[in-house]
């Protein structure tokens, strides 16, 4: 198996995926010629011609309905929006219609689209740059959202996503940008489904992109005081892969979330709600989110480090739960 | 050569069905927020005639004409006005939502310009498939204040896609007229910033609707990129069924109800040929007929199944989160 | 005390902030010579003229961006975005822009914007004008989030929101808009507050908006049977109440979250996440969510009724709750 | 009339600021994305010129030139780029969003186009408070492909609000050239449709920039509404500091960089007058001692306390949910 850094395993995804399949489409700002703003579509012009790689205007609503309009008439596009803060321009095409338009057509039409996002979290791009909006998509049915935390998984991922024929929306973590990994360019890796990153028995720490190297850092902390956490790498934002979790907490009875984005109505929220309600009866202790504080991400980066959730705060949240 | 019979037939169903609408909202029989375009048939219809039927529309709020003229039929639109699972939608998402993919109908659209990117996107997909399908947008001048319009023009522009934007101008936005919500109401100008073609057409007259979409048409499958296309019309309906629309000079009204687009061809015709009246009652009668059976059987069909409604929010079921019985 | 009726509530709301503050500016789609598409802004451009009632072009990010410059300026602007749906059109405004501003300005800047919205729910609008994005605004921090269940409330929160230094969305029940209440406009209702609307011992019923009668309904019900049911109206989205919710399950020790939105990082999972989290200690039992189901909204009456949380719901739900 | 020197000094002062700056990052002393407006200076300079300190300002993501016109000072700038509580964001937000009602400037902003409906607000606000305030809002050509864009020369036609747009066209977004991103080069055209005026100068020509910016302001002040200002530059420096802009022909930047904005202008009072290179060598090494000293001070501080970075949120501090401690 190659090893590969991140953004390579992207960029492999989307030539694997248009050297198979000649429907697959790559359009965004500064994709073409370019090569992507950080590199992860590098190559694609030259291989595979003008037609199917554009560099689009800055015009984050058209991008993403005319790559609508493209995967309801026969083409499977991947459309770029370059921070996940611009999601916001795109959010009507997003939501009011891609996501819609199987179920409103009476599952005539289908919607072959994928979105690749950057989160630009730790990486010094603040307040408009860094936002983890992952729960606005995991709230709105018709999309399915993936997050993948290493480069086997920014691989299968994206793969998958092109190859379903729902619009489903990758994000991606600058932050991991340049993080190596092994690189199984058979395996598809499945949407819907969480990975357990590290087995352990005495409580489920849940993450996903940039916070799982956090929790596996907590997690190391831990072990050295013999206390063993299953470490869950959500990556599946939607659907989330409710067994998975659930079985976790079946098994430690205690559960921290760690996310980049906010704690207000995140994916954390849903979470926390599922072990309350249908894993309520294996809970042990209360249900602890690491999150941001409710605020705007700082440029600075000592405000930007305090910002984040660290190992350091999963570990004392680990121990509070563990108390009891 | 365009038949001018045909063209009148599409406007008198597009009529016999909206007047059906509105009575039946009217009487209850059928729910949800209705807008006519009774007065508008023209351009629905000179535009379609000028498409074939693996060309795309996209279409608007105000979309029963485009869609029948496009090739919907008035039995499975009814059907979902009805809220049956024959209905173009199941049933589930009424009449703002109509689409189908074999009359190539992206779609009706509840939000202003919100299907203006969809049908350059088609237009896109027919660029790069190497197919000569053409799209057409319509919108209404409302839609030109939103911004996406000017990104879809200018997408458009640079790629020479194959789209024609219609811009259905009866000069109101809901209550709003248009001195209050466009700074200019030239829509045509717009082209030149983008350097694409342009067409001005009278929105009331079929015939010349239909001319300029021809040579829009020919243009985009050509390979010579987009044209807009605004068509100066009227709406006679409120902006909703409901709507007294007391906001409106009562003489505005009138004088362009003198322009009735059916009435305007069915004059050229008779002036033509004497036999025409008679051909021309014959066709309404028979839109109408053809109405009152898709009434009929939609009414008689049972409701969409209540669990229909779950369906179809992904390809291929997923466990469903949530829901009143979660 | 005057009975009013919702929408009118709302009208006489803005007509006494407009006549006591010459700074209140109302903006928006059919706001000013139609008076409102459902009539909330009837008679403020007659009593305080075209600059300070403008009807706008249908251009839902400059409506909202331009209202966030005047906040930024010295006016307290009333913008309204004419169905929630269409926040997706002004969400960057909103979202990067205005909730930001008074943070990323170092706190020099403040923005005194109301954002009024209705939401369609449970009025045969469909699926783009009845979505219940309310979890999205809670998810941002800078906003301030509420949402009337009555017509007092919709009269003092309005007030309140407009006096407020920072951006509140004021989300409107269309189901809601012509009930009638009492209107107190002597009584302001502080942002932030939750209300008792029934009090009940057994188990606790946190709803909002247009799920408040419904709730209220399955109470009466269970009353019947001898159960108590604390309804409490949420009404303040963002921040949320979390003293009086927290209180109530302390008191209830169960919970079940009526809403209709779609339950996945609903505000629902956030009530739940609380219990499970700071209230776990006296949860007796899960938490049960009754949410519309993970669909689009239904345009067909009988399939919008089959849709959304009803009584009988609620009811079968608590009762789940109540056998544990 | 305005005084040249002075103009020169605001425009040795920037690039003081950003050449300083450039290399602070270089040497890690400061980090953040870091775009500079290096040769650009003459279109902040002669455009904030032609405004009084009381009007408003809105800025892009190139924006440090725009806010030390304006009269932003260095030093709170430097200390921004630092992470200072002295910055002007507190050290919390970075130099993309630099904002000060004192001086007028409603911010910078780290998104294309998203400053644009804040500045058409300022002017809305004044034009409702019946003052003379314009409003100035800045950004680059490609923010014209942005929809919000168009909404706003709508919004500012229509109430003939008293606002100035300002494009700063250096014929690239990022990477991307105007040719594969704009239908057409010509932003000066989108005037037209809206009914606004429309001026282009030289961007390159303070002098010029500052003469069509005056005439711009002076409409506005009157009451006579908008204009479309068109200025053509270029940057020299890469999109941001690290972008070896090996996309562009070097030839071009040669061209452009011929025409230094500051060297102009200095040509142009040498002419004038023989004692002007003293005075104008004295105003560039008193920018540059100014620049270090806001260096060295910014530099002295402590970093911006960490709890700081849940201030402001809210006008008054509310019960913060979350956080890693939570
Ligand atoms: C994004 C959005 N904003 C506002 C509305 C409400 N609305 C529905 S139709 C309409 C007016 C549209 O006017 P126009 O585009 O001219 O079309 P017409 O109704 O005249 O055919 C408005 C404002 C909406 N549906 N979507
Ligand atoms: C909404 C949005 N889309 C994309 C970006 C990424 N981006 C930052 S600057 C830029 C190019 C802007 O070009 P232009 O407006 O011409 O300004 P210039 O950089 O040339 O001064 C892009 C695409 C962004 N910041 N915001
Ligand atoms: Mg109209
Ligand atoms: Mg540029």
């Amino acid at each position: 198996m190659p090893e590969l850094k991140y953004w390579q395993a992207i960029r492999s995804a989307l030539r694997d995926e248009m050297a198979r399949d000649e429907r697959v489409l790559v359009l965004g700002e500064d994709v073409a010629q370019p090569g992507g703003p950080f590199g992860a579509t590098k190559g694609l012009l030259d291989e595979f011609g003008p037609s199917r790689v554009r560099d689009t205007p800055i015009s984050e609503a058209a991008i993403m309905g005319a790559a609508l309009g493209a995967a309801m008439t026969g083409l499977r596009p991947v459309a770029e929006i370059m921070f996940l803060d611009f999601m916001t321009l795109a959010a009507d095409q997003l939501v009011n219609q891609a996501a819609k338009v199987s179920w409103m057509s009476g599952g005539r039409f289908h919607v072959p689209l994928v979105v690749r996002t950057i989160c630009g979290n730790r990486r010094g791009t603040g307040p408009q740059h860094a936002q983890s909006l992952e729960a606005w998509l995991a709230h709105v049915p018709g999309l399915k959202v993936v997050w993948p935390s290493s480069p086997g998984d920014a691989y299968g991922l994206l793969k998958t996503a092109i190859r379903d024929d729902d619009p489903v929306v990758v994000v991606e973590s600058l932050a991991l940008w340049g993080s190596r990994g092994p690189v199984d360019e058979g395996a598809d890796v499945p949407l819907g489904t969480a990975a357990v990153r590290q087995p352990g028995g005495d409580l489920t720490v849940a993450a996903w992109g940039a916070t799982v190297p956090v929790a596996l850092d907590a997690a190391r902390h831990l072990a050295d005081e013999g206390i063993g956490v299953e470490v869950v790498d959500v990556r599946s934002i939607s659907p989330l892969d409710e067994a998975t979790i659930l079985a976790s907490v079946a098994k430690t009875g205690r559960l921290v979330v760690v996310h980049d984005a906010v704690s207000p109505a995140g994916v954390g929220a849903e979470i926390a709600a599922l072990a309350a309600g249908q894993g309520f009866d294996t809970l042990r202790a209360p249900v602890v989110r690491v999150t941001a504080p409710f605020a705007p991400v700082p440029f600075a980066k000592h405000l930007e480090t305090a910002y984040y959730p660290q190992a350091d705060d999963v570990v004392a949240a680990a121990r509070r739960v563990l108390e009891r | 050569m365009v038949d001018p019979y045909a063209l009148y037939e599409t406007m008198a169903r597009i009529r016999s069905f909206e007047t059906a609408a509105s009575k039946l909202l009217a009487q209850t029989r059928i729910g949800g927020f209705l807008h006519l375009s009774i007065g508008q048939e023209a351009v629905a219809v000179g535009v379609c005639a000028a498409l074939r039927r693996d060309d795309l529309i996209s279409s608007t709020h105000r979309g029963h004409g485009h869609c029948i003229a496009k090739g919907g039929t008035v039995e499975r639109m009814m059907a979902e006005m009805f809220g049956r699972e024959s209905g173009y939608c199941k049933g589930r998402a009424g009449s703002l939502h109509i689409a189908d993919p074999n009359a190539g109908i992206l779609g009706a659209n509840a939000i202003v310009g919100g299907g203006l990117p969809m049908g350059v996107g088609a237009a896109l997909s027919a660029q790069v498939r190497g197919s000569d399908q053409v799209s057409a947008v319509f919108f209404g001048e409302g839609a030109v204040a939103e911004g996406v319009f000017h990104e879809c023009l200018n997408l458009a522009g640079l790629w020479r896609l194959p789209v024609v934007f219609v811009c259905e101008h009866n000069s109101w936005a809901e209550m709003t007229p248009v001195t209050t919500h466009l700074a200019a109401p030239d829509v045509e100008e717009f082209a030149v910033p983008y350097r694409i073609a342009s067409e001005v057409a009278d929105g009331n007259d079929v015939l010349v609707v239909h001319d300029a979409a021809s040579r829009a048409v020919a243009r985009a499958r050509a390979g010579e990129g987009p044209t807009l296309l605004v068509c100066r019309t009227y709406r006679w309906r409120g902006h909703f069924e409901g709507d007294p629309a007391t906001y409106r000079d009562p003489d505005e009204l009138a004088a362009w109800q003198e322009r009735d687009p059916l009435r305007a061809l069915r004059e050229v015709l008779v002036a033509e040929d004497t036999s025409a009246a008679a051909r021309l009652d014959a066709l309404d009668a028979e839109a109408e007929r053809a109405v009152q059976r898709a009434v009929e059987a939609a009414e008689a069909e049972p409701p969409a199944p209540v669990g229909t409604v779950v369906e179809d929010v992904y390809r291929a079921p997923l466990a469903i989160h949530g829901g009143a019985h979660a």
